[in-house]
């Protein structure tokens, strides 16, 4: 991260909790006026400010009571508490990460079979297309109740639906790095008769390696929404995905808001992580800066 | 012929001779199912092709051939053993080798591009029905392509209903306005790279919040008819427009740049004539991905609370009555229309970037 | 690091100018004022202009000349306000360049041809026109003139990449010239050409520039190139980028091409190569 | 040990109380069974779990169970721990509804994914439309929770005794500005919570001995936490791996349960089978079964388990 | 349409051919015999190249000139198999292009560099080493020697977009020099170079051709420095790309830099000047 970014990104944020906390008062209110009616009680505006900043179960939880809830979920507990946030996304990174490594393997594979077989290329392509069309969540309790069928159980069902929606985006990058070597460097080779390997290996995989990484970000972060998918139908007993449910199945919105930020953070250091990883393998090679 | 060409052909035929020569089933024989002993015997031959490539139609006639033997036979086959399993295999390599054909011969143009996928998906299909069936997979499971087709034509108008109320409405006016305040935002700071260098890290922090989480929330604001699930799509398609969109403007050439500078040309001219064009590319680009994240973002919406009608509705509650025919009819319509929608955006791009490399041909 | 047998270029690149601005060909158009221009990059500062001294007057036909990187693209795109110097002053029809630029005083030819894709050639070369609110008459009239001159009657509605790489040249020529702006910054405009298209469009430009009353800016690699068409020759060393010499063509202004074999055309042409080779004597050449 | 592995209906929570106590107990190990406990949720259907194989026993509602077997899945009731039925729907008192009849009109949300059918069979036999045609109800499909009539987006919502109407008490509704209509009190009960095998499976002796003993020491476990409700909420805890259940909340949870299996050893009560069975059967347009099921129910098991 | 000062060009191009075969100066390496080759576009057929026929003798330096879009890019990538011909023969020592090119016959140069971002100076050089398998010394020693040629010694580390325009060329034509093909086609390989490192680097191609027995297929814009290169000029003329016009050259084969100033020289320069502009007598010129 460049120096550069920092003070905007820290505006940016600023400006979005400014517009939470206006958000919470405003729409707690009408909740709040059932209260006070209900109590028979007078109030005034501060009170209003207050009060609506402090419900239990609010519509929307103010960002200090997400955060106080952060704090004690993850810094107050034993990482290995049930009770731990901590705890819950190691579950949920776990399976992210198996899926995302299975997707990217997968969607690598696919890629370089759509660019070196004309056949793969007209047949595939369209239904990868038509398979992210259909919803996962959908099918993803049938899938898991197929694949605990056959004897899978545990990690894997997870991970292989995280699978499923992160191969996408790297298949679609993929092909299009491994085809954007220009005419002139394909001639090139051709020249010096170069082997399909050599030419794979000594120019369209190293032309590819920008493709591949900006599609591995969105594929990591897809793999996590895949990875919380995941956990609902497998009973929804550990992970951020069950921290969400228990949440949703008991109105506790600071539980919910609580478990999404947490995600977003996960999210968003994996993608960072991938981006180090794509700018290091870039200035490993030679990428202008 | 190619070697994979050679090598499909040649396992199609030991396939076929595997075929005729194991068990069908336990109690079927060979003679009881004359389909599929026509069908063996025509794999068989494909090992004389190794001599004398035959044209590509004899490639047609053995897959129509598998296309047809193979569900067929089903009636007389109840569970399928070794023999059987290995005409499977023989008719979906068939299939593979007409395709692998019919990409090689270059003449047909439009019709192959069209045919192969086609071909491909139907392979799919019926691999599906004979998988299912063959292995009595249970219905409440994985039922197989024909009971999904009867439902479908049995159910069309709750279909048609379901696709009003999630696809006509929620779909289509969240993706309208998730993508249009999207471009109206990226060209309102794209003039601020102070707020572009904070907006778009935090903006891609949030198009990674999953939408389970978003969901409830968004039928608590906006209750539970089709608002609330246009609300989640909009937030699901408006940051990989907006993102796309800001970088799409930051591609326009420096040279290109400098020529409007040399003209004194006002800022909204070379947005309009140079800076849009250029970054329509990058706008089709979230365009398409967010048609098919349009999609499924309803669909799981309503998961969350609706009325009684949607196609997600319809999914949930199908599964749980344990009509699975019907979830996968609404699935079919889900595909289907997600695929039209991505073919209906990536022609419009087609048509307006026309002038891109990677559209010339 | 300079070898010794270079010219004392600052004087001489001094006393040219001091000879101009006596010789009062016209009004002067251009005037720069010991221009300095430094890039900060990573690697440290480059500088690409020091201490430049120039006037350039109504009318003139000026080529510039100097090895790869000595800051050629880097003067001309001060002069149009694409790049700000350093240090030094610079005027451009009496004004600042910004506010020439918002004259629309000047037309640039880039170093590539950098034509829309999206835009066929006739819209290509209407563009300008558009942004400076011709009507459509005139628009259409103006595109089809400055393609006649190119050349490229008969390409109106083909895209840039249905055409070879000359063509796309020419068309970005017609494009500086669909607008009558009174000076022409050109930037290496004839380098992929053949000779015969390349004689073709110099006898042109010269006419034109006869016709008109245009001042010219020129960039070109070739020296009998820049011989033939201008009035004077700066001829530049890299590293920092400075005028190592200012050459005055003693060719009478109407130039048929086969002046190219005068003795005199050759004497100026040897004394052009013979600048440019000092400023060659650097390691890299 | 033998192996048995339980799919439940729902999340870990003192609905389930008995298995988890029999477990933590040792009463299973005292059978010689190793039980495994999968928790459910809201998008796990248990007759499609048990179908593919994924459990030997599931806990099932009855109608969603007699529906799975007329769709292939030959669901079998071999023991029923809840007597009675925790179903209501509940309203908000100034929606001014005071009766059933008074529903006519108004919003109701409704549980699906295979619950609904207690409400529509109600619904039917009052005779008020469900679909949203004129002089019937507007139904929504409720999420997990009670939002929807805190929120005055419906006017009444389903709830069970002993889970959702405790979370409008928390949310600061008092008890006398709601209305509550209990399907019990309604003559339209069906059987909840019962635990359900494949009939093919039942042919194996050795599989009916381990049912027996599984019910014999799943009914071991309820009883006891009949008897020691705060205890057996402690049990559930333990067991809960979300970590999201609160302890006030589970207490209170179990000693609502209790008051559903008080009065059942475990063997399904014929009476209440066929009034089940007759409430499902009398919904009318959307019938969730077409006819009398057969089989759908055996003694067997419990005859042996309770000797 | 031609108009009817051109000539009787295909004739000449005949004659050419049969002069060529008879005064075998070596075996043919390249024999191209009534090639065409038509593009099939949305816009229609274009014909790149049109009975083309041509002998190339051992140790041959053949230069084609002609105005842009003639076909010399194509007739190049023919002779590499880059290009399938739709009509004629032709022949690379003796076997088809593909079978030469397997057999890794000629090093190309191409219009543009075209060398790999992630790839130092030094390791584009030795990419067609890798390929064809030599031993880790000797592409390093090739290595060396090779950019020692073209003058971009210390230069092995930078990264090719660390290099001017000129540089990058360079290092391209070091990349085809680095294996002893025994053919050169090298496709205006100077396009991009100011005068002098031009005039350089003829010097140095002249140098390794006379050293080496190589054939060198050479196309160009630039008339002076075809025929101070060239054993022969080929003269072509576009729509359809034929050739027009075939002209031995009667220069010695050892040639300093100033024989560009001898009346032979200018003789030879004034012919091909000529054949061009015969070339040049349609339309769109
Ligand atoms: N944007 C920039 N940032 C840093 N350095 C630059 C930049 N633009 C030009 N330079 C440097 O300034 C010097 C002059 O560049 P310029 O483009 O003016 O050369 P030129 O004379 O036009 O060369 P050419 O004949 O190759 O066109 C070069 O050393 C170049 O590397
Ligand atoms: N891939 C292609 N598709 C269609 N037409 C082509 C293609 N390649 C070349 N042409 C056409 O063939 C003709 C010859 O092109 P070629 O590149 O050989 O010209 P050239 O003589 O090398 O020109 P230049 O001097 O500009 O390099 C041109 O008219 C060109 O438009
Ligand atoms: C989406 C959804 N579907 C069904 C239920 C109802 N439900 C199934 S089991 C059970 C008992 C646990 O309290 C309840 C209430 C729900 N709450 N949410
Ligand atoms: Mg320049
Ligand atoms: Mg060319």
């Amino acid at each position: 991260m460049g120096g550069g970014k920092t003070i905007p990104i820290l505006v940016v944020v600023a400006a979005i909790i400014g517009i939470w906390y206006a958000a919470t008062v405003w729409l707690n209110t009408p909740w709040q006026l059932g209260v006070y009616e209900r109590e028979g009680r007078d109030w005034t505006a501060s009170d209003l400010i207050v009060d609506t900043m402090a419900q239990e179960r609010p519509v929307l939880p103010s960002p200090h009571q997400v955060a106080v809830e952060i704090w004690q979920t993850t810094a107050e507990k034993k990482v290995t508490s049930k009770r731990s946030l901590v705890y819950h996304a190691w579950i949920t990174l776990s399976a992210t990460l198996a899926g995302f490594a299975m997707g990217t393997v997968l969607g690598v594979v696919l890629a370089v079979a759509i660019v070196h077989n004309r056949a793969t290329d007209r047949s595939v392509m369209p239904w990868v297309i038509a398979s992210q069309t259909i919803p996962i969540l959908a099918i993803a309790p049938m899938i898991i109740v197929v694949l605990n069928a056959v004897g899978l159980s545990g990690l894997l069902p997870k991970a292989l639906i995280s699978t499923y929606l992160s191969f996408f985006p790297v298949v679609v990058g993929m092909v299009k790095g491994l085809r954007a070597p220009e005419a002139i460097q394909l001639d090139l080779m051709r020249t010096y008769s170069a082997s399909t390997s050599q030419v794979f290996w000594k120019l369209r995989w190293p032309h590819s390696m920008p493709y591949l990484f900006a599609s591995m970000k969105v594929a990591v972060a897809i793999s996590l929404v895949g990875a919380i998918v995941g956990e609902l139908p497998t009973g929804a007993v550990a992970g951020l995905g069950a921290r969400l449910l228990a949440g949703s199945y008991y109105g506790q919105t600071v539980q919910i808001w609580s478990a999404l930020i947490v995600a977003a953070l996960l999210a968003s250091v994996l993608v960072t992580l991938v981006g180090a990883a794509g700018g290091y393998v870039s200035r490993r090679m030679g990428v202008r800066p | 012929m190619t070697r994979l060409q050679a090598g499909l052909a040649a396992a199609v035929g030991l396939l076929g001779l595997l075929g005729l020569v194991l068990p069908l089933s336990a109690e079927t024989g060979l003679l009881d199912t004359p389909f599929l002993t026509t069908f063996a015997v025509l794999c068989a031959a494909s090992l004389f092709r190794f001599r004398n490539p035959l044209p590509v139609s004899v490639d047609g006639c053995l897959t129509l051939a598998a296309g047809l033997a193979l569900p067929m036979s089903l009636t007389v086959i109840d569970r399928g053993s070794a023999g059987f399993w290995c005409l499977a295999a023989a008719g979906w390599l068939a299939a593979w080798l007409f395709v692998e054909r019919l990409t090689a011969s270059r003449r047909g143009g439009r019709w192959t591009a069209l045919a192969v996928p086609v071909l491909f998906g139907v392979t799919l299909l019926v691999l599906w029905e004979v998988v299912t069936r063959g292995l009595n997979v249970p219905q409440v499971l994985l039922p197989p392509p024909s009971a999904i087709g009867a439902r479908f034509a049995a159910s069309i108008p709750i279909l048609w209903a379901d696709f009003q109320q999630t696809f006509l409405k929620a779909v289509l006016i969240g993706y309208a306005l998730g993508c249009g305040s999207a471009f109206l935002v990226a060209i309102a700071i794209d003039r601020s790279p102070f707020l572009q260098r904070g907006l778009l890290p935090v903006g891609n922090l949030i198009s990674a919040l999953p939408i389970i989480g978003i969901a409830p929330i968004m039928v608590m604001w906006f209750g539970f008819d089709w608002p609330s699930k246009a609300a989640v799509v909009i937030v699901m398609t408006f940051f990989p427009m907006l993102v796309n969109t800001v970088a799409g403007l930051a591609e326009a050439g420096r040279m290109e740049r400098d020529l409007m500078r040399t003209y004194a040309a006002g800022y909204w001219q070379t947005l309009v004539k140079l800076r849009l064009p250029a970054a329509a590319p990058f706008i089709f680009n979230a365009l398409k991905i967010n048609s098919t994240l349009a999609l499924i973002g309803a669909i799981v919406a309503e998961f969350f609370g609706t009325p009684i009608v949607g196609m997600g509705f319809r999914i949930s509650t199908e599964v749980g009555r344990m009509n699975v025919d019907m979830v996968w009819a609404e699935i079919a319509v889900a595909a289907v229309a997600g695929s039209a929608f991505f073919g209906a955006v990536a022609l419009v791009e087609r048509a307006v970037t026309f002038w891109h490399p990677s559209n010339r041909t | 690091m300079r070898s010794a047998g270079s010219r004392g270029a600052d004087e001489s690149a001094e006393e040219g100018v001091a000879l101009n601005t006596a010789s009062s060909r016209g009004q002067p158009v251009i005037r720069a004022d010991h221009l300095d221009l430094t890039f900060q990059t990573g690697d440290g500062p480059v500088h690409a202009l020091s201490d430049v001294s120039l006037t350039i007057g109504k009318g003139d036909f000026v080529s510039f000349i100097g090895p790869s990187g000595c800051g050629k693209t880097t003067l001309l795109r001060v002069i149009a306000d694409l790049e700000q110097p350093t240090g030094g002053q610079i005027s451009v029809n009496g004004v600042s360049p910004e506010q020439a630029r918002l004259n629309r005083a000047y037309g640039y030819v880039f170093q590539a041809a950098g034509l829309y894709p999206w835009r066929t050639i006739a819209r290509n070369v209407a563009l300008p026109l558009e942004i400076m609110g011709y009507s459509k008459a005139e628009r259409h009239e103006r595109v089809a003139r400055t393609l006649e001159l190119v050349n490229l009657t008969g390409f109106e509605n083909k895209f840039p990449w249905q055409l070879s790489g000359g063509m796309q040249q020419r068309a970005s020529i017609a494009r500086a010239l669909a607008f009558d702006a009174d000076i022409l910054l050109m930037d290496e405009p004839f380098g992929a050409l053949d000779e015969i298209v390349r004689d073709h469009l110099n006898e042109q430009l010269l006419q034109l520039w006869a016709r008109t009353t245009k001042t010219i800016a020129f960039v070109t690699h070739s020296i009998p190139e820049a011989v033939y068409l201008s009035t004077r020759i700066v001829v530049m060393s890299p590293r920092p980028g400075r005028v190592t010499d200012v050459i005055e063509s003693t060719l009478p202004r109407d130039r048929p091409l086969d002046i190219r074999e005068t003795p005199e055309f050759l004497e100026i042409a040897h004394r052009v190569r013979e600048g440019l080779r000092a400023g060659h004597s650097y390691e890299d050449a | 040990a033998d192996e048995v592995t339980l799919q439940l209906k729902w999340v870990t929570q003192a609905q389930f109380a008995g298995y988890y106590v029999a477990e933590d107990k040792g009463f299973y190990d005292e059978e010689n069974l190793d039980v495994t406990i999968k928790p459910g949720g809201p998008d796990i259907a248990p007759p499609q779990v048990i179908a593919g194989g994924g459990a030997d026993v599931i806990i099932d509602w009855m109608p969603s169970a007699l529906a799975s077997r007329e769709k292939g899945v030959p669901l079998v009731n071999i023991a029923q721990p809840f007597k009675s039925s925790g179903m209501m729907l509940t309203c908000r008192k100034d929606t001014g509804i005071t009766k059933p009849a008074d529903f006519k009109g108004k919003t109701l949300g409704v549980w699906f994914y295979g619950n609904e059918y207690p409400f529509l069979s109600w619904m039917s036999q009052l005779g008020i439309a469900t679909d949203g045609s004129d002089g019937g109800v507007t139904v929504l499909k409720q999420g997990f929770n009670v939002d929807p009539l805190l929120q005055k987006q419906a006017d009444c919502v389903s709830t069970m005794t002993y889970n959702e109407y405790w979370q409008i008490i928390d949310a600061g509704i008092p008890a006398d500005e709601l209305v509550v209509f209990k399907y019990q009190d309604q003559g339209v009960a069906t059987l909840e919570d019962g635990l359900y095998v494949l009939e093919s499976k039942l042919e194996d002796p050795v599989f009916v001995d381990k049912m027996v003993r599984f019910v014999r020491a799943s009914m071991k476990g309820w009883k006891w936490a009949e008897a020691n409700p705060d205890a057996a909420a402690e049990i559930v805890l333990e067991n809960d791996a979300s970590g999201a259940q609160t302890e006030k909340h589970q207490k209170r949870m179990m000693g609502e349960i209790a008051k559903l299996t008080a009065g059942s050893n475990g063997a399904l009560s014929e009476e209440d089978y066929t009034r089940t069975v007759d409430t499902l059967l009398a919904g009318g347009s959307d019938p969730v079964i077409s006819k009398k099921p057969e089989g759908a129910w055996t003694h067997a098991i419990t005859d042996e388990a309770l000797k």
